[in-house]
């Protein structure tokens, strides 16, 4: 069972280029002002008030607000800043975000590219973030963002090495690094029911990868002021709210092809329950923000090698026992 | 109270400490005396071995009346009140030794008072301005500080 | 062993607390949707002061611009100036007015006035473009019932000034009978 | 553009409202981002003193200004789009308002929240060494909130009069 | 203790000052630290205050005493009810005038309500300053039901000034009693979901555990009091040791915990919030009728010439009035003794050794309200 990738479907390959682009593109925008206004509400429900309320139904134009005033902002560049770095930051932290929505095989019938190692790229692509952030944070020559800058690196780091062993834990079992296989093979079982350790973990460290709390040490609020983005104005700004939630979207759908088997599931067609799934994931990681104070950043190093990843490992070694004896 | 006539007796030893006859319950506190100024270190040092906090030193501007200023301390102890106000009388512009290395709590308690009304503490590791504001000159809790507001003169007046 | 226990340990502790933010995200929210509805307020909720109506002075404020008010303000954002309308024992404030941005809502003034005529506007949620707002005139609502007022207090002076005549009159004959009895 | 007469000294709102039309004629992207930003005013997370509290409480759920787009309290001064000068500023604070007000990117504006920052508040008397009296001192002031403190409907109620006056595209520092 | 001044000595390569500005979200208020870090290792912390100084000692000496009774609210206008209260009482004891039964009852029940209140505020930014914003958003809406009760008495929220010499404005109505008596009941059911919420939640207590450890010999060397205090396992209460008013007729006991790191300051809190509904209750059921304003109160408040001292516990410790008269109706000084003023400084020795993050919730643990330092 193969897709029909975007080649096959426009012929030449600049026109499936500049197809998947728009496509990814529109989604990423749409879907990125909606989680913002969905995480608002989220947050205002769980705290008992009713959240953006009076711009259009239930404030659903709260978020095209808040990027039509940031577009609109001053873009202060100060002077005591790194220019060249302070000025890539926010293109190199959006950057991957494109290549990785095109790994992801999104439905059955049809899927942007179709690449035997596509987990691989993938989480290689998903490291790049962090050389945008620091840059950010270094770039901008301000005690608090080289402070989140350096826990950025090292956060990252950390919780790189679960996320791949789980990710790992998976492909041992699916044999198979084709995304669109291994969603293929979760025809009757997902794996979260067979991994379910593997499954936890990979959350921990996606939520942990995206710098959400309550992993939030690089740009925490009440300690660092705005830690890698406090000299960012305006869209510069923007760009990095922007990316923020559009990782949350890549994690979140990477742990659903992963774990929750993408599109299968009964009556609704496949691309329906691909979003239901994601979705649900989103909630699940905006609940843990609205719920948990802020880890300290010792712990959260040490949480990670001394917990996360001596499990992900003892998974592994169990995974590799089972499934050579099945 | 053992401890109190213990502290008691600690004091009478100190040359230059006048213990005033017992105040009345108005005043909030079990013991008043005057030292001079130089054996008020010595004071601090006792009322510390006794277990005493510092509760309170603030100075008080009496040069109209007799052109010196009060520097008062209060010691307490930890439960029920047992509270010795220690008064020094120290003319204008001179300095009072400072007790911010018996007491941690000193240390700002002094630099306030300083900043407040310009009273000099010898030995004070710090003694800098704390409240007003950056390149502040005056003393503002100084009677002669600032014009006497309408509402002083016309209540005194009427 | 122990740190499997402690980390289990841990992990259900979390799941509790997302379980008391999962309760809430259940409820009504309790939020008062400020324009459109509005909370109840407390009857002796303190705003800027006003002259409220007293029955000695029907349709009008009874101060007698004695000063009391703004003498006792420790912000001092009262003035009045009071004039002696003639044929009239008391006298009427001319204008009474207060700075309500220098006001601490300490309630003093209301302590203190003699005819109890200072009582608090119910308006709480004031807000300007310029600071010339806040300097409210408390004489404006009465300024066209001020000349009735003013008759009218002139009316009852008069009539208790005939009482008092006609007591002292009646007084007079009683003496003046007992010095008759007497003789 | 027709030459206004700049507004007399000591205007009320009323009078301003209707005495002067628009000043300026805004173009038409001006006029459109300013619909924009009416609606979202990110406040700067800048307490001072007893008006902070209630600018919390008016954050939080009974009041929740997050109803109008300004629940987002930003830390950064790069980030912030209005100050709310919420308690007394006091004579050693004022270098750093004014220092924090230069870090707002340009479209920016402030609520004086509170008598101290209209004229001084329960701290003016003569002598007083140690507050700036009125926050109009030291940066331009768009809306005045009086009240000590003020409570959060009043501050809601500053910040929707903010809102009139952006849409409205009125560039009045009176 | 360390020279703050000789940068030139310590030039080491990879340390520097940073400050934790006036403005910043985690210093309740406008309090400046000069940290010299090393990495995130904390090597001295000096906090620079002042930022809200607004001379209440100066407008004591330039107006009567009826006229400074709006002051003291807005010294700590979280615990604004104890203070502007305790003034009452220090010159009522300073003039000896007697309060009719009725308005001390009162008086105790604003005053528990208000403590209850302020630890409430305390609860929340504590827990915002740690990352948890939701405990914030709880906290606050229970607070803003002490604030409908106490605004039904005395007609405002947060900077009070309900009490007058020889008793109260105002009497209370009976949907004040009710919704006391509701509140103390709802407001105990909250308190266990908090538990649940804060207490048992593992990210907190490995941020607090440990955290701030304030060694017993600080507390006379600083004179720490309040809940800091009696997290180092000193049982010392104003309310116990030199009972005011009318607090001698009620039995509630005082928390203590002896660890004294930030976990324990935490808990003997939420622990004085139960013993205050105590209180409250007590006193509602014990509420005599009658006046709430003393019969004959001198028309010139004078006290007569000399110096008083009166101490009340507020929710951050003990609040001393040094009163000093010269017979005449204006102060002649009134020096205000604030709690968090001692409590901050002990900054100077906590404070070095820990992380940056930690500084952060120590500074939320020892709860200070900057106008009342500042004064």
């Amino acid at each position: 069972m193969t897709p029909r990738t975007f080649n096959d479907i426009f012929g030449n390959p600049y026109l499936a280029v500049l197809a998947a682009t728009t496509v990814i593109m529109g989604y990423l925008t749409v879907n990125a002002l909606m989680i913002i206004w969905m995480e608002r509400k989220v947050a205002a429900r769980m705290q008992r008030r009713l959240g953006p309320t009076e711009r259009g139904k239930f404030g659903l134009l709260q978020s095209i607000y808040d990027m039509g005033k940031l577009i609109g902002k001053e873009l202060i560049t100060p002077t005591h800043v790194n220019k060249g770095l302070y000025l890539a930051a926010p293109v190199l932290v959006f950057a991957p975000v494109l290549a990785l929505c095109s790994l992801i095989p999104v439905s059955q019938s049809w899927v942007f590219h179709d690449y035997d190692i596509a987990l691989v790229l993938l989480l290689a692509f998903s490291g790049l973030a962090v050389i945008g952030i620091f840059s950010a944070g270094w770039g901008s020559n301000n005690k608090y963002s080289l402070m989140g800058a350096v826990r950025s690196v090292s956060q990252t780091i950390a919780y790189e090495i679960p996320l791949i062993l789980s990710a790992l834990a998976v492909v041992m079992m699916a044999k198979e690094l084709n995304l669109y296989q291994i969603v293929a093979k979760q025809e009757g079982l997902w794996n979260i029911v067979l991994q379910p350790v593997a499954a936890v973990i990979f959350l921990i460290s996606a939520t942990a990868e995206t710098n959400r709390a309550p992993f939030d040490i690089p740009e925490a609020e009440s300690e660092l002021i705005g830690g890698f983005h406090t000299e960012y104005s305006g869209m510069r700004f923007g760009l990095f709210f922007f990316a923020e939630y559009s990782n949350m979207i890549i994690a979140c759908s990477l742990a659903t092809v992963l774990f929750l088997g993408g599109w299968h599931g009964p009556l609704l067609p496949g691309i329906l329950w691909f979003f239901i799934k994601v979705y649900a994931l989103i909630f699940v990681m905006m609940w843990f923000r609205w719920t948990f104070p802020r880890i300290r950043f010792d712990q959260l190093l040490s949480f990670s090698w001394l917990v996360l990843t001596p499990i992900a490992i003892a998974n592994l070694f169990v995974t590799a026992v089972v499934s050579k004896l099945v | 109270m053992s401890e109190a006539s213990g502290l008691a007796a600690a004091l009478a030893g100190i040359a230059s400490l006048k213990t005033a006859e017992a105040p009345d319950a108005k005043s909030g506190c079990q013991g008043l005396h005057t030292v001079g100024r130089e054996a008020i270190v010595e004071v601090g040092r006792v009322f510390r071995e006794a277990g005493y906090m510092l509760e309170m030193l603030t100075a008080l501007d009496m040069r109209a009346a007799e052109q010196a200023m009060h520097v008062v301390y209060q010691f307490n102890r930890f439960g029920a009140p047992d509270r010795h106000r220690v008064r020094v009388v120290v003319p204008a512009g001179e300095a009072v030794p400072s007790l911010a290395d018996l007491f941690g709590s000193a240390n700002w308690y002094e630099r306030e008072a300083f900043d407040m009304l310009g009273v000099r503490f010898d030995g004070h590791p710090y003694l800098v301005r704390i409240l007003t504001e950056e390149g502040a000159d005056y003393h503002p809790l100084l009677k002669d500080f600032g014009v006497a507001p309408a509402a002083a003169e016309e209540a005194a007046g009427g | 062993m122990g740190r499997i226990k402690e980390i289990a340990k841990g992990a259900r502790s979390l799941i509790g607390s997302m379980g008391v933010t999962l309760k809430h995200l259940k409820d009504e929210p309790v939020t008062v949707e400020y324009p459109a509805e509005r909370a109840p307020i407390s009857p002796l909720q303190r705003n800027a002061i006003r002259l409220i109506e007293k029955e000695e002075t029907p349709g009008s404020h009874n101060c007698i611009a004695c000063l009391q008010c703004e003498k006792i303000c420790p912000s001092n954002c009262i003035s009045i100036t009071g004039y002696r309308p003639e044929g009239l024992a008391m006298k009427r404030p001319e204008t009474f007015d207060l700075n309500f941005a220098l006001c601490s809502e300490c309630g003093l003034c209301l302590d203190v006035c003699p005819t109890a005529t200072l009582g608090y506007t119910k308006v709480y949620d004031k807000a300007g473009y310029t600071r010339a707002d806040f300097f409210h005139d408390l004489l404006e609502e009465y300024r066209e019932t001020e000349e009735q007022v003013v008759e009218h207090l002139r009316e009852a002076d008069r009539r208790k000034k005939a009482e008092r005549e006609a007591k002292r009159k009646a007084e007079a004959e009683a003496k003046a009978k007992e010095a008759g009895d007497a003789q | 553009m027709k030459e206004t007469p700049p507004p007399p000294a000591n205007a009320t709102t009323e009078e301003l409202l209707t005495q002067l039309g628009p000043l300026v004629h805004l173009d038409v992207l001006e006029n459109l981002l300013n619909q924009a930003r009416a609606r979202s005013l990110w406040p700067l997370t800048f307490g001072l003193a007893c008006c902070a509290i209630e600018m919390m409480a008016a954050g939080a759920s009974r009041f929740d200004m997050d109803r109008f787009g300004s629940g987002v309290f930003r830390p950064s001064a790069r980030q912030a789009d209005v100050m709310i000068l919420a308690g007394t500023i006091s004579r050693k604070m004022g270098p750093v308002v004014k220092a924090l007000w230069d870090q707002m990117p340009s479209p920016k504006w402030a609520i004086a929240m509170g008598g101290c920052t209209i004229d001084g508040g329960p701290f003016k008397y003569p002598g007083q060494y140690a507050i700036v009296e009125g926050a109009d001192k030291i940066i331009p002031v768009d809306v005045y909130i009086p009240g000590c403190p003020p409570r959060p409907e009043a501050l809601i109620n500053g910040l929707l009069m903010l809102e009139q006056k952006i849409k409205a595209g009125k560039k009045f520092h009176v | 203790m360390a020279e703050l001044i000789q940068i030139a000595s310590d030039e080491d390569r990879d340390t520097f000052y940073l400050n934790m500005g006036p403005q910043h979200p985690s210093t309740h208020g406008v309090l400046r630290l000069r940290l010299h870090l090393k990495g995130e290792r904390i090597l001295s912390a000096e906090p620079i205050i002042g930022y809200s100084h607004r001379a209440h000692e100066k407008m004591a000496e330039n107006r009567n005493y009826i006229q400074f009774l709006p002051n003291p609210s807005r010294v700590d206008y979280l615990s604004g009810m104890i203070y502007s209260i305790g003034y009452c009482q220090a010159i009522e004891k300073a003039i000896g005038l007697e309060v009719p039964e009725r308005a001390e009852y009162i008086r105790v029940i604003c005053n528990e309500l208000n403590r209850i209140s302020s630890h409430l505020l305390w609860f929340g930014t504590f827990l915002l300053d740690l990352g948890g914003v939701t405990p914030f958003l709880y906290c606050f809406d229970d607070r803003e039901k002490i604030l409908d009760l106490l605004d039904l008495v005395s007609g405002s929220r947060l900077t009070y000034c309900y009490g007058r010499f020889g008793g109260l404005v105002n009497d209370v109505t009976d949907d004040f009693l009710e919704g006391t008596a509701r509140f103390c009941t709802a407001f105990r059911e909250r308190l266990r979901e908090y538990d649940r919420l804060v207490t048992q939640n593992v990210i907190f207590r490995n941020r607090t555990i440990g955290v701030g450890v304030m060694r017993p010999e600080l507390a006379q060397q600083f004179g720490i009091t309040g809940p800091c205090l009696r997290a180092m396992g000193m049982a010392r209460d104003v309310r116990r040791d030199e009972p005011y008013g009318i607090y001698d007729r009620f039995e509630f006991d005082i928390p203590t915990r002896t660890a004294s790191d930030c976990f324990d300051r935490y808990l003997v809190r939420i622990a004085e919030m139960e013993q205050s509904m105590r209180i409250v209750e007590q006193a509602l059921a014990k509420l005599p009728d009658g006046p709430i304003m003393a019969k004959k109160i001198p028309r010139k408040i004078a006290p007569a010439k000399g110096e008083y001292y009166f101490a009340v516990e507020s929710a951050r410790g003990h609040f001393g009035m040094f009163i000093v008269s010269d017979g005449s109706e204006i102060p002649y000084r009134i020096h205000l003794r604030t709690p968090s003023f001692a409590n901050l400084s002990t900054m100077r020795t906590v404070l070095p050794g820990t992380l940056l993050a930690d500084t952060v919730s120590i500074l939320g643990s020892i709860d200070i309200v900057l106008p009342e330092i500042d004064r």
